[in-house]
Order: C-alpha cells, then structure tokens, then sequence
C-alpha cells in the first residue's frame, strides 16, 4: 500500500462512523434521546476528556493494555502448543479436544469465581482470564487450518523425512497461517470481551473496571465513555494485527493478495 | 536394489490403481514407464515411495522390506508442489539440511542449472508453469537421492528445454549413480533415458511388456535404432493406425482402446 | 520471604498476620472515609503490618472476595451475609458500617400506582437474590400479597432504573445511588419506604481470620469507629468524599449520605430480628434451602463481641 | 465416519472430562475445597436433579436454548450478508469494515444499558444481543475466507462471466466454506457466551439468568451447575457443527480428509 | 476476428511477460503459440481472454476494442483448476446455464468423449492429473465458444489420449467454426492441428516468426511436408544440433539460448 492509498483509506472506513456520531448527536440534541439515557457524542467526549484531565484515563487504558497484551500472549502461546497437537495427532484431538470445545461455550463472567478460587485476585488471575477468551478462537482456527492443510504439500515434506516437529513448523504452520491469524484476531476481539470480565477480579483500574463503575453508579457517560474507548483501543489492536496479516500473506495468490 | 512382488492398490471407493505389478530395479537403472492416462502410475510411485502404506503385495528396498519413507529416495511430484509462502530460492533449498549459507549455495547453482538464475527472490505465484515445475526439479536434483522417482517431470517444458533438462538429469544421474523410475508420456524421451521400459495398460493398470534399450550411452536423440523402437512402441499402444492417417469423424477411434466407451460422433454439436 | 516467617514466630503471645485486606465500596461510606484519610495505614504502621484495599463492587461481590480468601474484612447487606452463611460461609458479622435506608419502592412521575396494593399484575424490575429484592418481597407482604401476584422482571440495578425510566417496567425496587439519581433526575417517586426493612450494612470478617488474630479484628473496627464518629460530625465532607470517590453528583451523594444512619454499630437483637424476617421471605422464596435451621445461622453469623469491645457507649 | 469408529471416539472424548472430574469429587472429599467454595461434583449434580425434578431445568434450557438458536441464525444472516459484500468489494470493505472491526471488541455486558434503551426487555432483544456474539467471528472468518480464495478458480467463474451475484454464490462461498464453518463454530461459541448479558435483560429464566442468581445469592452449586450446563449445551450444539463441517468439506484434499 | 497491435505486458515488479506483439486471427483460424518456458505465453492468453487488463496496445475482438471478458470466449488453463467442491459431472456442467437436465446430458455426453465415462461422481482429488486435465477439457468444450484459448492442453496425457483428444478438438473446431489459439510445447501437436505458428522467443518474449502451416485439411500425422516443417522448425529454435548428438557434460547447451547463463559442469557434484 502507498502512503495515500492508506490515507485514503483511513478517510473511507471514518465516513461511517462520523456519520454514526452525527445521527447520535442531532438525536440527542432533538431530545429523542434523554441524556440520562443516552447523553450525546459531546457530552461522552467531555468525561473522556475529564478523565483524560486527572490522569486516570492513562493509568485505565495503560492497566488494561497491559493486561491485554499479556493475557494475549499467553492465550496464543497455548492455542499454538494445543492446537498444534490436537491438529496434528488424531489421537490428542480425541483425548483433548471434546473437553476444550465444551469450555469454550462457558461464559466470561461464570470464569470469574473459579478465578478468584484458584488464583485470588491478583494480576495473574486477571490475565490468565483473559488468556483463557483468547485461547478459544485461537485454538479453533489453527486446528482447522491445520487440519484444511494440502496434503500434497505434507507429502513434500514427509519425502524429505522431516520429523513431526518439522513437517508442523516448516509446512503446517505456514500453511495454516491465514487461518491462523484470523483466530489471532478473533481470539484478540473475544480477549477485549474478557477484560470486562477480569476486572471483575477485584481491579480498580482499567476499562471493564470503569465500565462496571459507571453501571453500579447509574453514570451513563461513563458507560458510553468506556464503550467508545473499548472499540477505539479494540480497533487499533485489531489494525496492527490486521497490518501483520496483509504482510505475513503477500504470498497467497487470492483476490486481495492480486497485483 | 528395488523390488515389487505382485503389488496391487486399492481405493477405500473399491476402485483399483494398478493389480499385480512385479519387477526389479537394477543400481544404477533408469526405467521408463508408460501408459494411458488414470492407469496408476502416480498412484504406483506414491506406492513405492512410501507416501502410500495401504498396498497389497510386498515391496523391498536393497533387501529389506519398505517401511515408510525411504532416506535415500527423491520424488519430483507430477505437480510443482511448492511452498507458495516460500520464494524460489527457499523452495530449492527447502529438503536441505544442515548449514543454510552453504545449502544456499547449493541451490542457487541447481538453479542457474535449470535456468532459473535471477528469479531466486520470486514467489510460487509469479511463476510461470514451466518455471514452477523447473524448481521443482531442482528441489528434488538438489538432495542427490539414490533412488529418484520422476512424475511427468518435463511435460510442461518446451522442446528446447526439456532437452536441457533431460541432459541435466541424465548428469546428476551419472555423477550420483543413483536408480531412476520415470514416469513419462514422451516416447522419445523414455528411450533417450531409459535402460528399460514398462508398459502399463488398463484400468487398473497391469504390466503389459517390458522392453529393452539396448542402444548404448551416451545416445543420439536421432539414432535409427532409438527410431525402430519407437515404432514398435507405438504398435504395441495400437497407435499406429492414427499416426498414419487423420481420423474421421465417424470413425471410433476409442474402440480399440480398453477404455473406449462409445462411438466419437457427438451428438451435442451434430 | 524468610524474614516475613521470623518476625511472625518472634511475634510475643498473638500471631501477627502479614498484611489485611480491607473491601472498600461505594454503599459503604465509612469505607471511603477510612480509605481517603488513610487512617488504617496509619493504625497498623506501628506493627509493621500493610493493609491493602479492594474494591468491592456489590454484596455478592464481598461475598466472593471472603470466601476466596482475597479479603479479611468485606461489607455486605445483612441479608446478602446471611444467604451465604446459610450455604457454608465461613464469616462472621462483627460490625455495622451503617443503617441506611439505600433501599425503597420507587415508581415514575405520573405513575398511577401509589402504594403498594396498586402493584398487582404490574410489572417490576428488581436483582433476584439482592436486598431490594428481599424489600419488595416484604413489602408485599405486607399487604398479603406474594411475588406471584406481579411479574418480576429481573434487571441489574443500573438497568431497572434505566427500564424504569425508558418505561418498560411500572416499578422498580431500587437500589441508592441509582435511586438518588433518578429522584433527582428523574422525579422518580419512592413510593413505600420502610427504613427496618433493610438490612443494615455489616462489615464481616473471616472467621479463621478472627480466630488467628482476634486483636487485629478490633484494631479494625476501632478504625471503623474513629470513622464513624468522625462521620457523625462531619455530614458534608462525608458527602463530599463519597461524591469524590464514587463519581457522584454532589446533590446524589448528599441524598443517599441523609439515607445512611451511622448511630449504630454493634450488631444486635434489633439486627438479628430483622434478618431473621428477611431470612424467612428468602426461604419460602428458595432462596435459602428450606432445611437451614434459620435461627441458629443468625446467631452464627451475628457476632456483637469485638463491636462491644470497641463502641463506647 | 463407522458406528464403532464413532463409539470409540466418544469414548476416547470422555476419559480426560472424567479423569478431571474424578480429581474434583476426590479433592472436595479429602476437604482440599470447602464446599462453601467449591462444591463437590455429586453436590452439583444433585442440585442438577433437583432442578430438573420441579421442571425449572427444562424451562431454564429451553428458553436458552431457543434464544440461541434464534440469535445464531439471526447473527449468521448477518454475518454473511455483510461478510460477502466485504470481501467482495473493496469500497464496501474499506467504508464499513473499521466501523464493524471497532465494535467487535466492545464486551457484552456493556452492549446491555444499549440493548435495553433501544429494545427494552422483550425476547427481541436478548435475542439480537446474542446475533451480535455470533456475528463478529462469522463474519471475520468469511471475510478472511473470502479473500483467501484462490484467483486461479475465480478466473474460471469470470472467463464464463458470472455476474458477482454468481461468483461469490458459486465459487467464492463454497471455496472459503472452510473458514466460513470455523467462523460459525466461533460464532457460536460466543454466542453462548452472550448469553449470560442477553439474559441480563430482564429474563427469568434461562442458563445465564441462573448463573446470575447463583452469583447473587452466593450459592455455589448452583453457579457451578450453570457452568456445567454451558458446558454440556455448548459442546452438544459445536458437537453438530462439528458434523456439518465434517460432511460439508469431504471433497478437501488434507489431512482429515485422507483415506 | 481477433487484432492485437503492439501489445505489452509489464508485471508490477517491473518485468516485462512479453513486448510488442502484433498479429491478427481470421475467424475460424487455428494459430498455434510455440515458445521457451516463461517467455510470456500463458500471460498472452490471460490478456486476450481478458482476465488482466493492464496491458499497453491495443486489442480488438471483431473489430471492437476489448473490454473485461468477451462473452464468446473460451480458456482450458494451464492448470485443470477443478472447483474442488464439486464431482466431475459437475464441474464439467459448471459453465452451462438454463436447464440443468439437458446440462447434465450435454457434460455427459463430452465426459464421454473425453473418455471419463463411469468417473461423473468422483471428486477431483480422486482423479490422476490426466483425467483432471481431461475434466478442464470438457469443461471447455461443452459452452461451444467461439474463441477458444488453450494453454498446453495436451500435455499432461499419454500419446494415445492426447491424440484422441486432438481429434476430438478439431471436430469442436469444425462443428463450432471457432477461432482457436494453442499453446502448446509439441511441434507436432502445432503443426497438425495449426494453420498458422506463432513463434515467441526471449524474456520477455517476442514475435520472432510466423510459420504458415501450408498441409491441406484433413492431414496425416505422418505427412512428409509436416515433417519438413518440424526440421525448420526445430532449426528455428536452434535445436537441431542438439537432436543429432547427445550432449556431453562439458559442452555449454545453454550458451545458444537467450536465457543461457553459466557452463552446465555443476560443482555440487563433481
Ligand atoms: N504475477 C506475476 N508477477 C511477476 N511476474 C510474473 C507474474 N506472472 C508471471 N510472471 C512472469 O512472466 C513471465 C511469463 O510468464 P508466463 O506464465 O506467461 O510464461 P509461459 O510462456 O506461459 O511459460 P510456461 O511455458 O512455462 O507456462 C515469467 O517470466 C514469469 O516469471
Ligand atoms: N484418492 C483416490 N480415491 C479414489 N480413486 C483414486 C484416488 N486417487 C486416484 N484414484 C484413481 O486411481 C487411478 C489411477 O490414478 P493415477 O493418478 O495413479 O493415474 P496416472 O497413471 O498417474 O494418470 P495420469 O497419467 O493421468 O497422471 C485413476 O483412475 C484415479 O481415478
Ligand atoms: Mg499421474
Ligand atoms: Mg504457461
């Protein structure tokens, strides 16, 4: 992509949501929306700024950046060692990989007194919940890219004798890699969806954190305040991850990958 | 060297591949197969390369009885079969092991061989058929392996470099002294490389005739002799009849064919 | 590290717990006063003993943070404590942090419905298992009527005073500060209030906590007490720090300050009372299993003595 | 799939759920766990019974059960409406996917204060709460699909001048159909987990409502109960994806799908 | 019919497929493309058939300049390129519209001369290369385009099935008075079935001769006059010294074609 081609870009994908934001705020301003109900654009963008003024929006945004980026990690790096062997090894996928799929269906918030059972409410506990909604999605995708993996391109390897480990590294992996960086992004998504959760964990910082605050204190621009800054920050982690697709796939001889 | 004793595939649809193959494969030999297309000659190399362990019958390698992949075979697939999220370069040197920079080397020089120099840092996509399955060919030359297996290696090559190629093999070949099954429909071809010729028939395939080469190395692409067989080559494919005349169109040239059905007069353009 | 285990084994005559872990809450003003001032901090920094704060977001909140072991102290609703004593809870109730009236019936505007009767087959929004809820209960009691007679909708409190408000319920069993703010906001009516049906603030220890290190349990509370004194004497500041903290209006945080009574603090026969008609309605409601020997789990659960140690008449 | 190849695979599915079990029942019986805290299997499943004895049990499933189905179907509708127009075409991916990317990552519990301004606390609302779960990992994995599809076979579909209509319904969904039933399996895993915010508004009945009141009333069995069910409702509705996906990609040339 | 006037095709990175070609098609001509591998004949085809729009030059079909797919055009690729979802029948009946009963019979009817009948259920991974090619092949045929692209069609199939196929097409051919252009790496393949030979050399590559193919209609494929013209053939693409002597290891055979780069005595061997 060229420097104005993104430019462009950005320019496209902001018609909407400024489109969004003027409906909203006319609406509110019309008083179709009550402010206790909705309070406008303006009024939201006012606690951010308020927020921002005192410095608590950095110490919420920068706990849970943290957070995300380390529950992100450690959720990758399990779906990456369990999803490579339930995709690979039949025999794990029918030891493992029935008790995984009915985990995944168990909501965030039913996580939460377990978490506190087992690990108390410290950090840990808190970024391990938010591992375990990154994990699923993860998971999910590599197993199913791997498993979708061409066969003729296994048998290249297995001429060339390559161990197990190989064949997975040098073949599997990279060809399950668009499959595999969608479930980054999903599992990123349902990661954002947990913090909500996680911070259930005795914070008292952070998004969910202010999130649940503004509900228990009937502060519906502090609702909206953190809605915005969860799709916000959710946006911009997802559009790293989306840059790192779009060059990890330059290869692929698809529609979008065309010249 | 290596052996086949009555092997026979078959698909969990029921149909069969090829029934009762058996022969031998002297060091050094280079044999050519032929036959129509779908009579299981991939199927067969897949069989003996130990892609396929679901066969009937027993295959031995130097004695001792085929158990998975051999170490020392090399396979060039009937398709390129290459990495796409690999560059060209990467492709060549992907079954090397060992030290990278020298590997690089290695394919890099297997690459000027088949005339591929200068498209190293190319992707799969950006390749033209015939390149695709020349790096392909070199992945495989690359690993010297004893025993080298060829899909229809050359068919997507023209005439001028399939030549070059075919000379290219015929020197890794010599240098390597490795034992070569060539799967090939390019009857030149297969005398121009082959000590002996097998001739699969049929669906499933059976070994129908081998023959001899018996014109000695190095050979001329136009010996006289290499032409005589030629002809009794294609007697024994029943193609002479068409080679001398055009076919009409009412005529069935599918009939004397195992495979022929009907008659060629189609009726959704008559 | 080792020198943490030295110091406790050198400790004279009472283990000396590491750390405590104190809940603060936004129903708990006491909380928020000892919280901003810094008083426990203070109180044990002669012991070389570190308080940690948490936040508690709710009952069922605190609830969890004891039985997991994540907090010594936590302040919950009286019937919240007393439901979770019933399945098993190892906690005590050794204090009151507040008698406040944070719960009522409340109705829109120009609602039609003025007292209690006038809700029948209308439909109200309440938080299953949470003390507005075990209000509306009794309440209806009052009046012969039972949970069947309307139709409870189950919303979190900040979504029954929204649903309240936006009208998709006819009443709502509210909950302060949400209900301050739709008072003031709002015009929202309370309708039936009854300041005995609530009940009471309790702040409760764990009782292996008690048990290891009783000396510590009055240390806190003499904590609670300074604050609570303080808190007496000081309406609008108390106010003030509540606004702060909780991001309150300073009309809200004045509304739901005049609905808390901090006279009294040690627990006693007028609390056991009242829980012991909550736990009634919980339990022909199934909330509480109908084979819990109500009684015996108040008396369990009430434990005046640290208080009295404490609380100067 | 055989009968037997079947039954094994059950069989291999429940040992480690089992195993896993049997250490929770012995932990709680050697008093490692207060029940107070952690109740015991059989407590759990006793508290299963009794639920099921009075008819709550089937009403509690039902309703849920009822609101999922629902909400996928709503949520895959969606998802592929959206998702072929953005994979499709590129104007349509760059106005509208950052829009839809944002709001990916906004929690559950925070849509719920919007879902009940707008829709109050009618089944449509829960309903199209769960729609929303669904539809961000459909439709990011159709996407995904979509522009993964190989050129090579959509230049077939346009050399015989398929209008677009034709190519994304001929060529491009059955060709990116893998990743498009990951996405659904995603899809509906969150869905479950939406369930509980869905339930939120104003539902007396239901799996998410009971885990709630569980948590409200600090009873432990019952919680756990609910995390159960999820458990077991989640992996019984992946279990027939699972063998709609099995028997949708029969014709892949992978690993799985070898003979 | 079909008018190219100086067409050129520059690839993003810079490199040129093939520049400055010019020539014209007759309706119901068939030309045949001969040329080394990778000197821009697949993307030729893909920029007549209109799949790549980014060429300079102009090009006309029936007067009119091209744009995006002509409606009479047909493409066998150089890869089957199956939907693999679908059975053979299927896939064959892929490009046809209206009925789907008379689809069915019309797929059959060309699966059978393609000689697949007996294989309309089987899904493409269960078929051999050939047969795969023969399933494009059909698929092709039974929308009786006017303009039929065909890139090395025959080359995945045994002499005896390529000539039956070859036959096969110049029935189509006569049928369907199509315009027809071939590529193909088989100089007899281009001279029986061409009027006309398109020879392209070089990377990128370029017109270097057009060889009329005077043998009247219908030929015999072992006409005298063809074989002459395979000599010149051959001559043209400097093949000949090749043909009458095997090439030894130190002899340069790269050093007479244009993409000729090193000496062909590879050190990773010897
Ligand atoms: N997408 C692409 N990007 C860059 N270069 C490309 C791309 N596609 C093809 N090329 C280059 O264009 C040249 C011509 O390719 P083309 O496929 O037309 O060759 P060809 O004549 O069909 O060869 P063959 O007989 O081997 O099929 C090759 O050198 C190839 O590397
Ligand atoms: N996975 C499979 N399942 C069922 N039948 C198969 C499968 N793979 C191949 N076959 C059948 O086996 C037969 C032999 O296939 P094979 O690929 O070995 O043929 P071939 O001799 O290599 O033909 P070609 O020259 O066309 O490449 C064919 O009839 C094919 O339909
Ligand atoms: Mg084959
Ligand atoms: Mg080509």
């Amino acid at each position: 992509m060229t420097h104005s081609a993104r430019f462009t870009g950005i320019i496209l994908g902001g018609i909407l949501p400024l489109v969004l934001l003027v409906i909203w705020q006319v609406l509110c301003s019309q008083g179709v929306f009550q402010p206790y109900l909705l309070p406008s654009p303006l009024a939201v963008l006012d606690s951010i700024v308020e927020l921002a003024k005192d410095g608590s929006l950095w110490a919420h945004i920068g706990i849970t950046m943290y957070r995300i980026l380390l529950g992100f990690l450690l959720g990758v790096g399990l779906a990456i060692l369990f999803g490579s062997v339930v995709g690979f090894y039949p025999l794990a996928q029918r030891l493992l990989d029935p008790t995984l799929q009915a985990f995944r269906s168990i909501p965030s918030l039913a996580w939460v007194p377990l978490f506190l059972l087992w690990m108390g409410i410290t950090e840990t506990s808190k970024i391990t919940l938010i591992a375990v909604g990154v994990f699923f999605p993860t998971y999910l995708n590599l197993v199913s890219g791997i498993q979708g993996v061409d066969r003729k391109l296994i048998e290249v390897g297995k001429v060339y004798r390559f161990s197990n480990r190989q064949l997975i590294h040098r073949i599997i992996l990279p060809a399950s890699l668009p499959s595999f960086l969608v479930g980054l992004r999903g599992g990123l998504g349902v990661g954002w969806m947990f913090v909500v959760a996680a911070e259930l964990l005795g914070a008292s910082q952070g998004l969910g954190y202010l999130l649940v605050f503004g509900q228990n204190t009937t502060a519906p621009e502090i609702i909206l305040a953190s809605i915005v800054l969860f799709a916000i920050l959710g946006k911009f982690t997802d559009a790293l991850l989306a840059k790192v697709e779009w060059r990890a796939l330059h290869w692929q001889d698809s529609l979008v990958h065309k010249r | 060297m290596l052996t086949l004793k009555t092997v026979t595939r078959t698909f969990p649809n029921g149909k069969m591949a090829f029934r009762d193959l058996s022969f031998e494969a002297q060091p050094h030999e280079v044999i050519g197969i032929l036959g129509t297309s779908g009579c299981g000659k991939s199927s067969l190399l897949r069989v003996i390369a130990g892609l396929d362990s679901e066969y009937q019958g027993s295959i031995l390698i130097d004695q001792a009885p085929l158990q998975g992949i051999h170490e020392r075979v090399g396979v060039i697939f009937q398709e390129p079969r290459l990495m796409p999220w690999l560059n060209v370069i990467d492709n060549v040197s992907f079954g090397l092991r060992g030290d990278s920079d020298t590997n690089r080397k290695k394919a890099l020089e297997f690459l000027q061989l088949v005339g591929l120099e200068g498209f190293e840092r190319h992707y799969p996509k950006e390749l033209s058929g015939g390149m695709a399955q020349r790096v392909a060919i070199a992945r495989s030359l690359v690993t010297s392996p004893d025993i080298l297996l060829l899909d229809e290696p050359f068919s997507a090559l023209d005439a001028f470099t399939k030549m070059q190629l075919q000379d290219l093999l015929l020197q890794v070949w010599k240098k390597c002294q490795s034992t070569m099954l060539l799967v090939t429909h390019d009857i030149d071809e297969a005398l121009y490389l082959s000590d002996r010729l097998l001739i699969l028939r049929g669906q499933p395939g059976e070994l129908v005739e081998v023959i001899e080469v018996t014109e000695s190395r190095p050979r001329s692409r136009g010996s006289e002799r290499l032409a005589r067989q030629k002809q009794e080559i294609l007697q024994l494919l029943h193609l002479t009849a068409e080679k001398t005349g055009e076919v009409q169109d009412d005529t069935n040239i599918w009939e004397r064919h195992p495979a022929a059905r009907r008659e060629l007069s189609f009726k959704g353009l008559s | 590290g080792c020198s943490q285990t030295d110091t406790e084994s050198v400790a004279k005559g009472e283990a000396k717990p590491e750390k405590i872990r104190l809940d603060y809450a936004y129903y708990s003003p006491l909380s928020l006063v000892i919280k901003e001032k810094g008083w426990a901090e203070e109180a044990f920094a002669e012991d070389g003993v570190k308080v940690e704060f948490v936040l508690s977001q709710g009952s069922n909140k605190a609830l969890e943070f004891l039985n997991s072991n994540s907090v010594d102290f936590g302040s919950t609703a009286g019937a919240a404590a007393l439901i979770a004593k019933s399945n098993g809870a190892p906690i005590e109730g050794v204090y009151l942090y507040s008698k406040p009236e944070w719960t009522a019936l409340v109705v829109g505007e120009d609602s039609p419905v003025q007292k209690v009767e006038d809700l029948k087959g209308k439909k109200v929004a309440a938080t299953v298992g949470t003390d507005p809820y075990i209000f509306l209960l009794r309440a209806l009691d009052t009046v012969g009527l039972t949970a069947k007679d309307i139709e409870v909708v189950p919303l979190q409190h900040g979504d029954g005073a929204s649903a309240l408000v936006g009208k998709h319920v006819d009443a709502w069993a509210g909950l302060d500060p949400h209900m301050a703010r739709v008072e003031l906001e709002n015009k929202a009516k309370l309708f039936y209030r009854n300041p005995d049906f609530n009940t009471y603030g309790f702040l409760n220890v764990r009782k292996d906590f008690a048990e290891k290190y009783p000396t510590y349990v009055e240390k806190v509370l003499q904590v609670y007490e300074n604050a609570r004194l303080w808190a007496i004497e000081h309406p609008n500041e108390t106010a003030e720090i509540l606004a702060k903290e909780a991001k309150l209006s300073a009309e809200v945080a004045k509304k739901e300050l005049e609905r808390n009574d901090f006279t009294q603090a040690i627990p006693g026969d007028m609390q056991r009372d009242t829980i012991l008609e909550a736990g009634k309605v919980l339990q022909n409601n199934e909330i509480i299993k109908p084979n819990v020997n109500l009684e015996e789990v108040v008396d369990a659960l009430i434990e005046p003595s640290f208080a009295e140690k404490v609380v100067k008449p």
